[in-house]
């Protein structure tokens, strides 16, 4: 019982993190603060849920693999969210310091 | 309930992710979209229980052919597209509607949604559910009707496969005509320690991931498909942080174009010996000590003649469009 | 012991020479073992033939498992004279390759295009032997994508965007295939053809059945290049290379032809045809297309795009045959699908020889080549009047069937147009002759001889086979017929 | 009548989203997006064959013990084949899309019309 709230919690917190993740796509003017918003939220966002249903699915051969999808996101989700911002420097973009009127990326 | 509340959902996603591709102009937007158009898609046939099939679209859908839609608009610098005005839109627009009508017309007869007792669920499939098992010795049913049942058709496939490599050599494995495609933004890019670090980590881990997929294939969704997918995968990525020169002295194209053939040639190979055996082509059956023996094995080879000429091809198609904007 | 494996060695021997042929060397080897593969395919057609012809139809269990649950090759009559006409215009495509190949392809390439040569003409042998509906379609991909990428090969880059365009029309028809056999599938729950027949009368008044049916047609027809469904044809025909262009225009559509009589009368019950609108579409789609094409042949500069519009017009003539669904109409299409291989299988081989030669085949480039090149012309004067259906020619046989069940049915607008047609194939073919002969030669071409034997001999095989078939019928007409009466269509 | 519109949703929005690929394929003029108009039309012919497939409690046909319902292995085996030509179709295309703009310096169709007509 307590667990299943305890994974409910975790799943319902995953799911608002992913939700504020995405308003923050929008939300931030330019490539490099929106990256920020989608990259931290939706690295926790997929933990809290893969605890969740790890939680769920109690001990066996399903939170194995829940496990290493776990790891594998821990590893590959900021490497990404690197590789993107490195890409986009790269690419020559700015980061915008000042919030101009419209608040978009020009 | 849950599932058709979750098919409702992952539909309506689509719907309005396929508006989304026809409606944008921006093309890199356009592949993007149509990446999550295919992710979406293989969770809806997950939902409805088509796991193979899932596992494929989303290894090819999302990876191959999103990664060669990105090269080619990399290579044409193409970013926009032009929507011309003078087009005549009624055209098109009224051919359209007339096929769908024809179509929703023709679904007026069907049977419901996941109806069991549908002609397609009661004549020749329930033959695989109830002998496929006991038959091929193999719990995974999609494997069983892929590699023996119709093992025909899928080496028809791996020669479409097959096809398409000779197709893309033909069309850019030779010398290039245009010098000033440019340099190359898999050429061009230093990447940073934290890439390299990561994906000497993940490389490794998704070289076992593929070979599980190759083995495995029996037991769970998977096969030799996908796992020619997930191999070449690897080596894209290996491509992508440490460049193309390093990836052709790790595997170069000259062996990869040999693998592409033998892996067609093994898959033919077996279906040879079986006749040589006295069995009929792609009859298994002979290969072992018992029918379930030869089964086992005939099926075995074959996913692997699968697996090796999916991952050559696969690499060879991506390392071509990759070399064409070689400096 | 390899007897009753006849039909599966068709497919596999080549299969099995494609990859084999992608590594060989650069030089001459992957042609001599394409050459190889195709003289003994065309043989052991030969001998599946013979065999059907003898002791009936052959139904062949791949993988040992009993049909439907596995796929079956079903060799009857019918398919197996359409393996015939496939490999026998391969063996003869070949020898007459190695020297137009290695003059348009550049020589780095020439292993992968004896390797994907080789594939087209395995999807194509596929396509006619199996008889799973759904086998059908795979090789049809491994046959259109090989064609796309040999069309690309040629020298224009127009090449490039005409085998863009077939690619894109190509595969939305064989799309519109898929779609039509899953239909079929949901309503039968089958997909092995004899198993269809035996389950589709009874469920033929759903209305998913009558889409799926409108859906595989119209799949089928795009490939077929049926008229309006042939944009793609003529740019196809025009910028391929030579050898590809006589071998897809003497077979691709051939091909497309035999699974369209396939699918209408022996698939379906053989009522579909006349209680649907189907047929009168056929023969409008006929009459059109004859007259529009032919027009549009006699206004062309370029020779290879005028014998593509009049590819275009014969297929017209064929869809007439199957818009009558009669027996005698069925015989004349199955035996003017084999004259036409024919015909236009010489005429392309002519008109490479003279792209060999001069490089280019524009109306005003090719003045006076006629006094210079007497045996290439002389092919060309044979298949021409084959093509306009000159008596003592091939093309005269399959026309002289159609006019006589055109009059049987009384359908006098089709006569006329079937007349007409042949009269503007007469002015387009008089077009050509008068530049090729009449007109003085244009300075700036240099003197050209003749082209080789090896490209020769090939060019007049066919043409001496479209004389022998113009006076020996019993061959030709006397295997279709058995194979008409095989597909279940009897004379009334 | 709601009884038939949840039967056949699945088959409707499947032969919508093959309309919006289609479409696309015939109202476009820029190569690349013709490729991806295919595309979107093959993965919804897919569809509209799982959801022939689909049986209602049915569980993946991989053999357990204890499940009595599988859904049908057929149409499945049928799309993997699909899918693949379909990704082989994509390659080939795109290969033409890259020599095309080689050739041509553009990939809209219109312009490479001009192109050849005023040569």
């Amino acid at each position: 019982m307590i667990i299943d709230i305890l994974s409910w919690i975790l799943l319902l917190g995953g799911g608002l993190l992913g939700i504020i993740g995405g308003i923050g796509m929008h939300w931030f003017p330019d490539v490099y603060s929106r990256q920020h918003a989608a990259g931290t939220t939706d690295t926790l966002c997929a933990m809290l849920i893969l605890l969740g249903l790890a939680l769920q699915a109690g001990f066996s051969l399903v939170t194995f693999k829940l496990a290493l999808i776990f790891i594998f996101l821990l590893f590959t989700n900021p490497t990404a969210s690197h590789a993107l911002a490195n890409a986009a420097m790269q690419g020559g973009l700015r980061p915008q310091l000042e919030r101009t009127a419209g608040g978009d990326n020009p | 309930m849950i599932e058709v509340f979750i098919d409702i959902i992952l539909l309506s996603f689509i719907a309005v992710t396929a508006v989304a591709i026809l409606r944008m102009t921006n093309l890199f937007a356009i592949i993007m979209l149509f990446g999550i158009f295919s992710f979406l898609s293989a969770s809806l046939f997950a939902v409805m229980d088509a796991v193979d099939v899932a596992f494929t679209e989303a290894a090819v859908g999302a990876g191959i052919s999103t990664v060669l839609m990105l090269a080619t608009i990399a290579l044409t610098k193409t970013q926009k597209e032009k929507v011309s005005v003078s087009h005549r839109h009624w055209l098109p627009l009224s051919v359209v509607i007339v096929t769908g009508a024809v179509l929703v017309y023709g679904t007026l007869d069907l049977p419901a949604f996941g109806d069991p007792e549908a002609p397609a669920q009661t004549h020749v499939a329930p033959y695989y559910i109830d002998k496929a098992v006991e038959e091929t010795g193999l719990p995974n049913m999609v494997t069983s009707v892929l590699a023996s049942y119709r093992g025909f058709d899928t080496l028809g496939e791996v020669v479409v496969v097959f096809t398409a490599g000779v197709a893309v050599l033909l069309l850019l494995g030779g010398k290039h005509r245009i010098s000033d495609t440019g340099t190359n933004e898999i050429e061009k890019n230093e990447h940073s320690l934290i890439l390299r670090v990561v994906a000497k980590f993940l490389i490794p881990l998704i070289i076992v991931f593929a070979l599980y997929v190759q083995f495995h294939g029996d037991f769970g969704p998977g096969g030799g498909f996908q796992a020619g997918v997930i191999l070449s995968a690897a080596i894209i990525l290996y491509t992508l942080v440490f460049g193309l020169d390093a990836a052709e002295r790790v595997i170069p194209p000259s062996i990869l174009r040999i693998l592409a053939s033998l892996g067609v040639l093994i898959y033919t190979g077996v279906g040879i010996v079986t006749i040589l055996l006295g069995g009929n082509y792609l009859n298994y059956s002979v290969l072992g000590d018992s029918k379930v023996a030869g089964q086992h094995l005939g099926i075995l080879l074959v996913e692997l003649g699968v697996g090796i000429a999916v991952f050559a091809v696969l690499l060879v198609i991506f390392l071509t469009f990759a070399g064409r904007g070689r400096p | 012991m390899m007897q009753g494996h006849l039909c599966i060695l068709l497919v596999v021997i080549p299969l099995f020479a494609a990859p084999i042929a992608a590594i060989l060397p650069r030089g001459r080897l992957p042609w001599a073992a394409a050459l190889i593969v195709t003289s003994v395919c065309f043989v052991l057609a030969g001998m599946q033939l013979w065999s059907v012809v003898q002791d009936g139809v052959v139904s062949y269990e791949l993988g040992g498992w009993a049909p439907p649950w596995g796929i079956e090759y079903r060799i009857d009559a019918v398919n197996a004279f359409m393996a015939l006409i496939v490999s026998g215009i391969a063996a003869v495509t070949l020898p007459y390759a190695l020297l137009s190949a290695e003059k348009e392809i550049p020589e780095h390439l020439i292993p992968l295009f004896y390797s994907a040569f080789l594939l087209c003409f395995t999807g194509l042998l596929g396509i006619t032997l199996t008889g799973d509906i759904f086998n059908v379609f795979v090789f049809l991909e491994i046959s259109s994508l090989s064609s796309y990428a040999l069309i690309s090969l040629g020298r224009k880059r127009q090449a490039l965007t005409s085998a863009y365009q077939y690619l894109i029309m190509g595969t939305l028809g064989a799309t519109f295939f898929l779609i039509g056999v899953g239909l079929i599938y949901s309503q039968t729950g089958t997909l092995n053809m004899v198993d269809l027949a035996a389950r589709l009368p009874q469920v033929s008044s759903l209305n998913t059945i009558h889409t799926g049916f409108a859906f595989i047609i119209t799949g089928i027809a795009l490939k077929l290049a049926l008229f309006p469904l042939h944009l793609w044809l003529p740019n196809a025909y025009t910028y391929a290379p030579s050898v590809i262009t006589l071998f897809l225009s003497a077979t691709a559509t051939k091909v497309a032809v035999y699974v369209m009589l396939r699918i209408l009368f022996s698939v379906f019950p053989s009522d579909f045809v006349s209680t649907t609108p189907t047929g009168d579409l056929f023969l409008l789609s006929g009459i059109a297309g004859i007259i529009s094409a032919s027009v549009y042949a006699i206004y062309q500069v370029d020779v290879k795009r005028l014998l593509a519009y009049s590819s275009v017009a014969q297929i017209g003539y064929i869809a007439l045959g199957i818009g009558f669904a009669s027996f005698t109409s069925l015989t004349a299409t199955l035996v003017h699908l084999f004259n036409h291989a024919l015909m236009k299988g010489a005429l392309f081989m002519a008109i490479g020889s003279i792209i060999y030669r001069v490089g280019k085949c524009h109306m005003d480039s090719i003045h006076g080549l006629g006094r210079q090149m007497p045996w290439t012309f002389g092919a060309i004067i044979v298949g021409g009047f084959s093509l306009i259906g000159v008596p003592g020619t091939a093309g005269f046989i399959s026309k002289w069937y159609l006019v006589l069940t055109a009059i049987e049915q009384d359908s006098w607008i089709s006569v006329v147009v079937i007349l007409v047609g042949s009269l503007l194939a007469a002015v387009y073919i008089g077009k050509l002759i008068e530049a090729l002969y009449f007109k003085p030669a244009v300075d700036s071409n240099p003197a050209v001889n003749e082209v080789p034997f090896s490209m020769l001999a090939p060019t007049w095989i066919l043409v001496l086979a479209n004389i022998y078939f113009g006076l020996n019928t019993e061959l030709t007409v006397g295997v279709a017929e058995h194979a008409i009466r095989v597909l279940g269509v009897t004379a009334e | 009548m709601m009884d038939f519109i949840i039967g056949h949703y699945n088959y409707w929005v499947s032969i919508f989203l093959m309309m919006v690929g289609f479409y696309a394929v015939i109202s476009r003029g820029n190569l690349v997006k013709k490729i991806i108009g295919m595309n979107v039309f093959q993965v919804s012919v897919f569809l509209l064959y799982i959801s022939i497939s689909t049986v209602e409690q049915g569980s993946a046909p991989i053999f357990t013990e204890g499940v009595e319902l599988y859904s049908n292995p057929l149409p499945h085996v049928l799309i993997l084949t699909a899918i693949v030509v379909g990704v082989a179709t994509t390659a080939l295309g795109l290969a033409l899309v890259v020599r095309i703009k080689e050739a041509y310096g553009t990939i809209e169709e219109d312009e490479i019309h001009e192109l050849d007509h005023t040569l």
